[in-house]
């Protein structure tokens, strides 16, 4: 039965998260946005917790129809994307930069096997897969793994990996047969240290700064052969391909959320800006009949609920073993865009304060930007909506 | 205390949103071109939506209704289905609502017992509500039409525009200023000083007939006025839903449509569809009507629950009133010079689509 | 030297226009919005004067450079978008009814041999290109001229034609040789009357109902051959084409103050309507120190402003005979679309009076689709403009 | 009397043009990054654009400029390509702009000849203005900053931000309201309360210094007031119609970087430009630009003509503001993750371009 009013255990954890990033992240946001790259040290209260776990495997004998899952679904997507929301309105670049938190750390949890997840479960894990040649064409990667032996040796450059200086591990895609395309793609865990595996430099950017992007080229580096991730066979169909993409199915509503977040931080700001000049905000009257700062505002408030709707069901679809994949480039595509455009209206709304680094507004307008960008752009969300409704294939809609 | 959240139908809700959709799918879809073009649709399919029993199922058993309650979710499903369909058609069948449903949940015994049992008859009863003003940037909050009591009787002065089926409605309910707050009162037809203009033109809702309404020194008892001061608020955030749910239909409808279009229209050697200008534009109707649909769901939602919906209903019609705007604007674009031509409903859609943002409390969940 | 402020002359332009556009197409705006269809007869008052009118040829011995020529360039293009600005803030679908001011009349003036301008220069010319299988792909034209002797057979439909009830002749599209493509589409004088040409049916339409379009059938439609425009030879190239696509230049700018003429209109309604309920616009403060509709106002003024001002400058590069191409699709793609955002912004901050047909909002809203549709649609404005300065083929850039 | 309309540059205009682009291209494009990095940029840039004589030229002769007067048009041009290579640049290099025109144009006798010679030297010379405050939505015609009258003195109090300059500045003018409205007010630097902060960080302009700089009874002499109440009307649409030059030239320069990029990076085998959805951006980026350049000429043209232009360049400036918001925005998106690193210079195009619509008076025309 249709119930979209915030549950109350979700209440409980939203409160519970706000009170952790308006403690911790809102007082050092500024801070790590300057001191570009520098690791946040308070984030190490964050170490021992586990923020990513893999679901315990049955027993044997334990029985699949225990009376504790009768009770109704409460899913980890739901609470990750509401966990993150909050997170991202106390500070976006300082979620990515949670230890142990990266996106190798997904991957690993999600297909390692138990002497891998042995080795690299306790491991902060970066993912490296864009080129300097490919930015959303996964496909096109040219970095390759040939096996020889007990080892795979690796070649090629990787750009725009999140937490590059702070992993300890990098989970790199590499083809392992240029000549199968898709198929040939493959995961590996290449560890900090390992001769040939250098990083490179770390970038500049617009926004995200407490968060190390970084570049990391791989010269005939060698790694033991028990490091691919899944299955070394290439097989003669994408399926493999395929199933490395729908890592993406998962991410995509957690960077939905991400902008959401800091959307919602900018127009709670502004309102609250407002209301000490005397406004008020009354939710009532007609659109024409009330200033300009309550039009924008009123619609801005509508769109931030509509990006956390969608994103809450591609999240609600997951938990309930529902194929996700165009309900979660909608969120994205969503919250993507809209993020950008609404901490810019806000910013334009606060004037001078919008734009001085004594506030966060003008952080927030740098901080969203990415949302946009990274995880497939907002075009190339788009792309997958759009060939999933008109069911065309790629080759009918480039 | 809220348990849980839901984005998934129940049984019952799938079952009421497949009948609804196979009835407009029957009587409506290739109907509504003509009865838009004749400014008047047929009765008889009105009938069959009242035959479902929607509206006699809000009515409690002891006034002779079958007493189910009324759920908001449901409705906004209900509305969605219909304006699907048509938004003249969607506010024409569920009219009687507007009038019934204030009834049940704020009349007195003595008003439900005079005016609930005419609504379990048969047959469709017109009744009406009379909300919206012909000024410029119309606020509901403080409309014009004012109350004032004298004695033991309330008299109306003012006018109100778009009141659907004000000619034949047996009774209307018409929202006044009284002591600084929009108020709820019954006026029964042939009221004196309540005089019915001529049927309106506008942009859109050919297939309905709307009527200018005057209030001149009309005067009713006392015990017409519905509800307290709060009684508008209740009001309110149940239309404004509503609408949301209407938008949602009208936007899906012009999505639907354009995405087929675009598939089978060939040009330049390919489906326009296989162009990004146009796919793009297809896979925004495809993520914001159904955004529009979540706004309007978590409205309905709050109001189910009996919370306080004001800001989720006002933000769920904003939302749609844009988002209907611009999604049949597209549909539109991606037809082209076909889009223009009345022979193609998004044509409609575009005309109707408008009056989201634009007006008030055409309809009720 | 730039100099963009409205020149005397024009002023005198404008207000004259405007008289005429206030006293003799406001009042039956309405009036034939609802009679669609119907031919205005308040319009046989323009039937004497000569909209479209031909440069008079030199005559032998008479001097190129007479004094008058010496004076600063006050083109024709420029009156003429200055003027439909005018008639259109009177009535855009009144505007399209003048006589003999038909899309086939500015052909004929422009290619008619001296022959062909005695037998049509005083007749009113529709012009015929769409077909049902063709939008804004005027290469794939299939109606066909078959030559047979002193005659040409044409057969094929017509959608979209404007005036198709009041005109007396029709300039049709059509191919004599299908494999030469583009270079094959040749323009053919059609008059009304002629056995095997029908009109099928007026369309009701979305806006400009007072605008007759209508749909043709040619069967075996015998023509003379001397009612060929232009060169009958088929050349190996698709100059000729290019050549007809060329007077499309001409009709962009028209088409960009059509529209900026209608949104003029409503926003001009918009503040008078406001005005009176006390607003005040003063052009001085802040945006975000306003209220809602002023805010909405002064964007939109400044966008009517700019539809304006890209028009003007695209009909100045064409009276001063530079090659406008770029700059006629720059003006329609931004009128087009801005006209129809801007009447709907006015009509939903009118509230009811935005939608009722007691005014003329609702009208505006309606009419103004079109621009964004007719004479290439916004689409394939934006192609254009993009091959253009990206500098890429209509195979690189589709 | 206007007797023609001109779309096209004079000769003078060219020339000034293709000189201001020369000096640009020669000494800011490949630096400027550096520049933005370090927080400073090259004065050497900056004195080279000051040899230009462009200040001087606008100082009368008898106070030992060139006398060639001002053209509001021509400045347009100018602060259009400095804009080009960078706004922080463009602000900096143009910078005694704001103090001498008001002066020469303002000014009392008194006034010109105690303030142009020193602006007729060989070096750059620092004087600033002094408008901002850091309030939320702050409106210029309203600023905080007051003055009072006491005796033959004005007192000034109040607190300014984003002021350029203001440590080395030898004079600035200050926005103060006095009676009713915002008046001129020159201050020297090194005068009793008036105190200049520390260095401002903000969201662009990384190469221009700015600071807050706060007035305590800050009090001048009678004969510091710069025109009489008129004075910021002739101020603002000057200052506004410079904020819409910068913000074209930023917007040009996001549009040509971008383009470049389009045509040059591959993806799916084929370059990014050739998909519609990258295309159609640089479509619109094209024809705004456009549309900005346009409707900044248009109010210069007043202002060079001595017409009122309260609403032309009211409308270039809330265009410019939109526009390069969104036009900077589509640069960062076309390159993609690329533009959202430092190394290209979208990055910076995008945080400088957010200024536009949130600052009032950095420059002037």
């Amino acid at each position: 039965m249709i119930q979209l009013v915030t549950p109350d255990y979700i209440k409980t954890l939203q409160d519970n998260m706000h009170k952790l990033a308006e403690g911790v992240l809102r007082p050092i946001s500024r801070k790590y946005d300057e001191a570009e790259h520098e690791y946040p040290k308070e984030l190490d209260m964050f170490r021992g917790i586990k923020v990513m776990a893999r679901p315990k495997k049955k027993k044997e004998g334990e029985s699949s129809t225990s009376g504790e899952e009768k009770k109704p679904k409460r899913g980890a997507n739901l609470g990750m994307v509401v966990t993150i929301e909050e997170m991202c309105w106390g500070d976006a670049a300082l979620l990515l930069s949670f230890p142990n938190a990266g996106l190798g750390n997904a991957a690993i949890l999600a297909v390692a096997n138990d002497e891998q997840l042995e080795r690299f479960g306790n491991k902060w894990a970066a993912m490296a897969i864009t080129e300097p040649g490919a930015g959303s064409d996964s496909g096109a990667i040219t970095t390759t793994a040939t096996r020889d032996g007990d080892y795979w040796i690796l070649n090629g450059e990787k750009i725009f990996v999140t937490c590059a200086d702070r992993s300890e591990v990098v989970v790199v895609w590499a083809t392992v047969d240029k000549k199968a395309g898709k198929a040939g793609i493959k995961s590996f865990v290449v560890e900090k240290g390992t001769p040939g595996f250098t990083l490179e430099h770390l970038e500049h950017k617009l926004g995200i700064r407490a968060s190390d992007t970084g570049t990391f080229v791989l010269s005939d580096c060698r790694i033991p052969y028990n490091n691919i991730l899944g299955d070394p066979e290439v097989k003669m169909s994408t399926e493999g391909f395929k199933g490395v993409m729908k890592t993406f199915d998962n991410t995509r509503p957690l960077v939905a959320s991400m902008a959401t977040g800091i959307a919602r931080a900018a127009v709670e700001f502004t309102r609250e800006q407002y209301e000490k000049k005397g406004y008020a905000f009354d939710y009532k009257k007609n659109l024409s009949n009330v200033s300009a700062v309550e039009r924008e505002w009123y619609l801005m408030d509508a769109n931030v609920e509509a990006m956390r709707l969608l994103t809450w069901r591609a999240a609600w679809m997951a938990d309930n073993n529902q194929f996700n994949n165009l309900e979660a480039s909608m969120a994205k595509a969503k919250a993507g865009r809209y993020a950008t455009l609404i901490t810019q209206r806000c910013s334009e709304l606060l004037g001078p304060v919008g734009y001085s680094t004594q506030y966060l507004a003008e952080k927030w307008m740098r901080d969203s930007k990415i949302m946009d960008i990274f995880e497939g752009t907002g075009q190339i969300q788009h792309l997958i909506i759009a060939r999933n409704v008109l069911e065309m294939s790629s080759k009918e809609l480039k | 205390m809220v348990e849980e959240i839901s984005f998934a139908l129940s049984e019952e809700q799938q079952m009421m949103q497949d009948t609804v959709r196979q009835l407009v799918q029957a009587n409506v879809i290739d109907a509504i071109h003509q009865w838009d073009e004749n400014r008047l649709l047929d009765k008889q399919a009105v009938q069959k939506f009242w035959e479902l029993g929607i509206i006699q199922s809000m009515i409690p058993e002891e006034y002779g209704g079958y007493g189910m309650g009324s759920s908001p979710v449901l409705h906004t499903l209900v509305l969605e289905e219909l304006a699907f369909g048509d938004m003249a058609f969607a506010v024409y069948a569920m009219l009687p609502a507007l009038f019934v449903l204030p009834v049940v949940n704020l009349g007195s015994t003595e008003q439900k017992e005079k005016y609930l049992p005419e609504f379990c008859k048969e047959s469709f009863v017109p009744a009406t509500l009379a909300v919206n003003e012909l000024s410029v940037g119309f606020d509901v909050w403080n409309c014009e039409t004012k109350a004032e009591k004298k004695g033991n009787t309330y008299v109306l002065n003012g006018k109100k525009c778009f009141v659907p089926l004000a000619d034949e409605a047996k009774h209307m309910i018409v929202i006044a200023h009284y002591e600084g707050n929009p108020h709820l009162f019954i006026v029964d037809k042939d009221t004196k000083g309540l005089s019915v203009g001529e049927r309106e033109k506008n942009c859109g809702w050919w297939a309905l007939p709307t009527f200018e309404v005057t209030f001149e020194n009309c005067t009713i008892p006392e015990i017409n006025k519905l509800g307290d001061e709060t009684a508008f608020n209740w009001l309110i955030q149940r239309t404004r839903t509503a609408m949301a749910a209407i938008g949602t239909g009208i936007s899906r409808a012009s999505y639907e449509y354009s995405k087929k279009y675009a598939k089978e229209r060939q040009q330049f050697g390919e489906p326009i569809a296989s162009r990004q200008s146009i796919a793009f534009m297809i896979a925004e109707m495809a993520y914001e009507v159904d955004a529009m649909r979540l706004l309007t769901w978590k409205a309905a939602s709050a109001i189910e629950l009996g919370m306080d919906a004001n800001r989720e209903s006002f933000l769920a019609k904003i939302y749609a009133g844009e988002m209907t705007m611009k999604l049949t604007d597209y549909g539109v674009q991606i037809l082209g010079g076909h889009g223009y031509i009345r022979d193609h409903p998004v044509e409609r859609y575009y005309r109707n689509g408008r009056s989201i943002a634009i007006c008030e409390a055409m309809a009720i969940i």
